[in-house]
């Protein structure tokens, strides 16, 4: 399984990612800078955290008009595995990938903390490696991770059980519903404001992280 | 030359925390009377063409494209002609 | 002869109506100035002198200080006078770090005032071809009952979040400490860790005669002009006025140069690389220069410029943030725009080094400076200051501690102690800091010392910044020891040697015989413990002035600390881990 | 009852770095007419008090006090009556 890490001019995340998929699964992996437009030889895309062009006007907006990002819809579109971490998964909402925004934090600071989420639903390939109901630890870190959709839409989520991740306790952002992933309706593209990247050897403080990628690798190698 | 004189604003139905925050702020200075704050964006932006019509076609396109979301977002703009 | 711009005042106005001294030159440096050109500056050339021999930018005040600092050791592979320090870590690899403040701009503009502290300080690593891989902050606020100090609080750390947040490198660690003595000049001081490997270290230097002089990064505006001399007064109602001294900060900007700059030093294409950090182009291209024994000629049209009509002052003034000076060979230059192209900067050749010793800037045209380069850099002055024993110091040694306890009650005490914003917890400040981003931090804030491993070894670096200025204000000596022994202490907790040091030097006014003593004694016993220590101060930053109406900060010298951890299975961090353990005194 | 509509700029001399990335991203999506970006926030103030002079007081001075860091800034504003 190839994957590739997008690299938007103001990206941070995209090494760490690139470690993350080394480090947890050896599988052969490596960035794409945000002007190639041939995504064909990847079989999962990861969109990393960071801020990208600075994250000026809105988070994402200006990053889904780069040229990587029609390969990265068309590639959705193929069944591809996509994943966007917090600031991609800014960019996925802003893209049109995945229903909603992100609006800044209600409490208005940058928050880096570990909270615990409760994996809603195990039967993703994001998540087939987790138990439904599991309670795990994956660090938070952003401004601008308080996620908001209408009432219709958040009924559809949770109708066709798109809410993977929720905050367990504590809602550090405000998001509706304590909504802290989700994927589309077709269900192979997620997005989340956890990083799993930052939470996958015990030093780190938590490995929870690392199941994401493993289920990737299980759900692509069965099918 | 026009300066197209944008206003971004969130939608009446969305929650805006920064206002909510300057709104107490305002109220813990003594400003009691004030009863609401709502917080947008206004960006200035400069055409190089001669034509109004021009300038307002292109405003409503990267309004629409690019400077709002309409997931939480209205937008709303004048033009003025510079010399 | 050199040009004058008709729009500025004549060389003669300039003597006759002693304008020098707006820019903070004092009689007898202007007459020195002249003495080095045999002939009267221009304009143009008096804003150079005085940005190159104000005290941020040539220590004048505290040179002969701090020459009693231990810089020397077996590990370092740099000491002072580059961006940061170097000291080896072994295998090939090394850590450069440095201190420095950003205290006077953060007083006017808390939030841009702090961002660009961070920034600045992570241009001076990275320009060393090294990697940031860390930053801490150390910050003295008022008490906080104050609501301007509380602004100033939240605005100085959301500032220091935004830059570092943005940019993708980990706020590990820091302090922060509240006090009276800081309520009208909060201290805003940051430190940036970075990794290199030796055969990639950096200089500012400029060599090579005919080489190229290229300008990367955000465009010169007017922002920031005289910063550096700003940096070196006291606060008063007249900074208000110097206003435009504050700059806005462009972490996005930062980040694409901070990438550009690791991939030129990769492919090992450049001569020298500087910061244009205070006194912006001035300080960056004399300092190569002189550091060459070069001349320099310099074209200002060439200088992407944000605002039009800009003077060669102001230019060459101008303290706009995210801007980097190259010296590269001419054969290197295709590929140096390739990669700026790539990473969407500008670049620009805006001069060449040249024979002999000359300093000679051109706009459309005209020589409007021509100066012999030494005189802007060796031939800074120096003071050596008076010192004298404060009386409160006589006064205090006088009191006995214990009798001052007399008829209090410890309940109460202890009670008001652990109500102090002091000792509470300072998660409020840290989690607004991406502590995490890089994947490296082994310890978060909230244990003694910060670790953050290095990818692909078994090492790890763990990193402190401390200083306790009560202690120091009391006994200056002492409390500069103190000071590099809690930082060790702190570093050794980890689990890790110490390696070496980066200090601060907060001060009040050095013309102030009290505070100049303050200053000579606390560097003795820093000096000191770091001898004993055997952790050099292989660089750092001196804050004077720092004073606002009559009052004068605590002096507080910040010591920031570097260890190296040879096993990550060392690390170790302050909490009790389980039931039955055993707990042990050590010490005296 | 007045609305207080608050436009708060950062002064011409400042730099604005969102305005330049805004404009660069205007000029990858074509529309290369655009000659400069910059952009500011908008307040809009509801402030409970009939009179026109007590409003506008009001505004001039949480305006100076908290809405706009004049080092940096500039506002300006304008008043409606609502009803
Ligand atoms: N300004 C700051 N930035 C980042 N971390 C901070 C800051 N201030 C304090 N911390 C972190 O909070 C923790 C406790 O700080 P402090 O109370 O100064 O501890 P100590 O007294 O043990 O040095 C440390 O881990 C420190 O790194």
């Amino acid at each position: 399984m190839r994957f590739a890490v997008a690299t938007f001019p103001g990206s941070n995340c995209d090494l760490d990612c690139v470690h993350a998929v080394e480090d947890v699964l050896g599988a052969p992996v490596s960035t794409v800078w945000h002007q190639q437009t041939d995504l064909d030889e990847f079989d999962a895309i990861i969109l990393p955290g960071g801020f990208s062009y600075g994250d000026y006007l809105r988070t994402g907006a200006l990053a889904r008009f780069s040229p990587v990002m029609e390969s990265v819809v068309a590639a959705a579109k193929q069944g591809k595995l996509v994943i966007g971490i917090c600031n991609g998964f800014q960019i996925l909402c802003e893209v049109g990938l995945l229903p909603g925004a992100l609006m800044a934090n209600d409490h208005l600071q940058f928050r880096c903390a570990t909270p615990e989420l409760v994996v809603e639903n195990a039967d993703t390939p994001f998540t087939q490696d987790y138990q439904s109901g599991e309670q795990i630890q994956i660090p938070i870190a952003h401004g601008e991770g308080n996620y908001y959709c209408d009432e219709q839409t958040l009924q559809e989520l949770e109708e066709n059980r798109q809410i993977l991740f929720r905050y367990n306790s504590e809602n550090p952002n405000g998001s509706t519903a304590g909504i802290a992933g989700i994927i589309n309706r077709a269900g192979n593209v997620l997005g989340m404001m956890p990083h799993p990247e930052r939470a996958i050897v015990d030093w780190m403080g938590s490995a929870d992280g690392a199941k994401i990628f493993t289920s990737m690798l299980r759900n692509w190698e069965e099918r | 030359m026009y300066k197209a004189i944008i206003t971004v604003t969130l939608k009446e139905s969305v929650l805006d925390p920064q206002g909510v925050a300057v709104k107490g702020s305002l109220h813990s200075l003594g400003f009691t009377t004030v009863q609401d704050v709502r917080i947008g964006k206004q960006l200035e932006v400069t055409i190089d063409t001669a034509e109004r019509e021009q300038a307002q076609q292109q405003t409503e396109e990267f309004c629409q494209k690019l400077l709002a979301n309409p997931v939480i977002e209205n937008y709303r703009y004048q033009l003025e002609e510079m010399n | 002869m050199v040009y004058s711009l008709p729009t500025e005042p004549s060389p003669e106005q300039v003597r006759e109506q002693s304008l020098y001294r707006e820019m903070g030159l004092a009689d007898d440096e202007y007459e020195q100035i002249i003495g080095h050109l045999g002939r009267l500056p221009n304009w143009t050339e008096v804003g150079v002198y005085s940005v190159m021999w104000s005290e941020h930018c040539s220590y004048k005040n505290s040179k002969p200080l701090l020459r009693k600092f231990p810089t020397e050791g077996p590990r370092v592979l740099q000491g002072p006078g580059e961006g940061a320090g170097v000291i080896d870590i072994g295998d090939g690899q090394a850590v450069v770090f440095k201190i420095e403040s950003h205290n006077h701009p953060s007083a006017v503009e808390p939030f841009q005032g702090a961002a660009t502290g961070v920034g600045g300080i992570i241009r001076d690593v990275f320009s060393m071809g090294a990697r940031p891989v860390a930053l801490l902050n150390s910050l003295r606020f008022g008490s906080l009952d104050n609501n301007r100090v509380k602004y100033l609080f939240e605005h100085v750390v959301a500032g220091i979040a935004h830059y570092g947040n943005c940019i993708g490198i980990p706020t590990v660690g820091g302090e922060v400490v509240f006090d009276q003595s800081y309520e009208g000049n909060p201290l805003v001081n940051a430190m940036c860790v970075g990794l290199l490997s030796h055969d990639q270290l950096q200089k500012g230097i400029a060599s090579g005669v005919g080489n190229l002089v290229v300008y990367v990064g955000a465009s010169t505006g007017r922002d920031g002009i005289h910063g550096a001399t700003f940096a070196s007064v006291e606060l008063s109602e007249e900074s208000e006025e110097k206003r435009s001294a504050v700059q806005v900060g462009d972490p996005f900007m930062e980040k694409l140069l901070l990438e550009a700059c690791m991939e030129m030093v990769e492919q090992e294409l450049l001569v020298g690389i500087q910061d244009m950090g205070a006194a912006g182009l001035t300080c960056s291209s004399a300092e190569m220069a002189a550091k060459g024994t070069c001349g320099m000629e310099l074209n200002l049209d060439r200088v992407p410029q944000r605002e039009t009509n800009m003077s060669p002052y102001e230019i060459m003034l101008s303290e706009s943030q995210e801007r980097m000076l190259l010296v590269i060979e001419e054969q290197n230059l295709a590929r140096i725009e390739a990669i700026c192209k790539k990473w969407g900067l500008q670049s620009a050749v805006i001069g060449q080094v040249t024979k002999g010793d000359r300093y000679q800037v051109y706009q459309k045209g005209e020589c409007v400076a021509d100066i012999p380069v030494m005189t802007l850099v060796d031939d800074a002055p120096i003071y050596h200051r008076e010192e004298k024993i404060p009386a409160y110091y006589t006064e205090m040694k006088e009191i006995n501690d214990t009798d001052q306890l007399e008829g209090h009650n410890p309940e109460s005490l202890f009670e008001q102690l652990i109500q102090s914003p002091n000792l509470a917890s300072k998660r409020w400040v840290y989690q607004q800091y991406d502590h995490m981003v890089g994947t490296s931090t082994a310890v978060l804030p909230g244990s003694d010392a910060a670790v953050v491993v290095v990818r692909g070894t078994d090492k790890a670096l763990a990193m402190s910044t401390d200083g306790n200025s009560r202690y120091v204000y009391l006994n200056p000596e002492q409390g500069g020891r103190i000071a590099v022994a809690e930082a060790a202490r702190n570093v050794v907790c980890a689990g890790a040697e110490p390696l070496g040091v980066t200090d601060c030097l907060n001060f009040g006014s050095p013309e102030n015989p009290d505070i100049y003593w303050q200053l000579s004694k606390a560097i003795d016993g820093m000096s000191a413990a770091c001898h004993t220590l055997k952790t050099p101060i292989v660089g750092g930053n001196v804050s004077l002035y720092n004073e606002s109406g009559d009052q004068a900060i605590y002096p507080t010298p910040v010591v920031g600390m570097v260890g190296l951890i040879e096993q990550r299975a060392h690390i170790t961090t302050q909490t009790w881990k389980g039931a039955g353990e055993q707990i042990y005194l050590l010490g005296e």
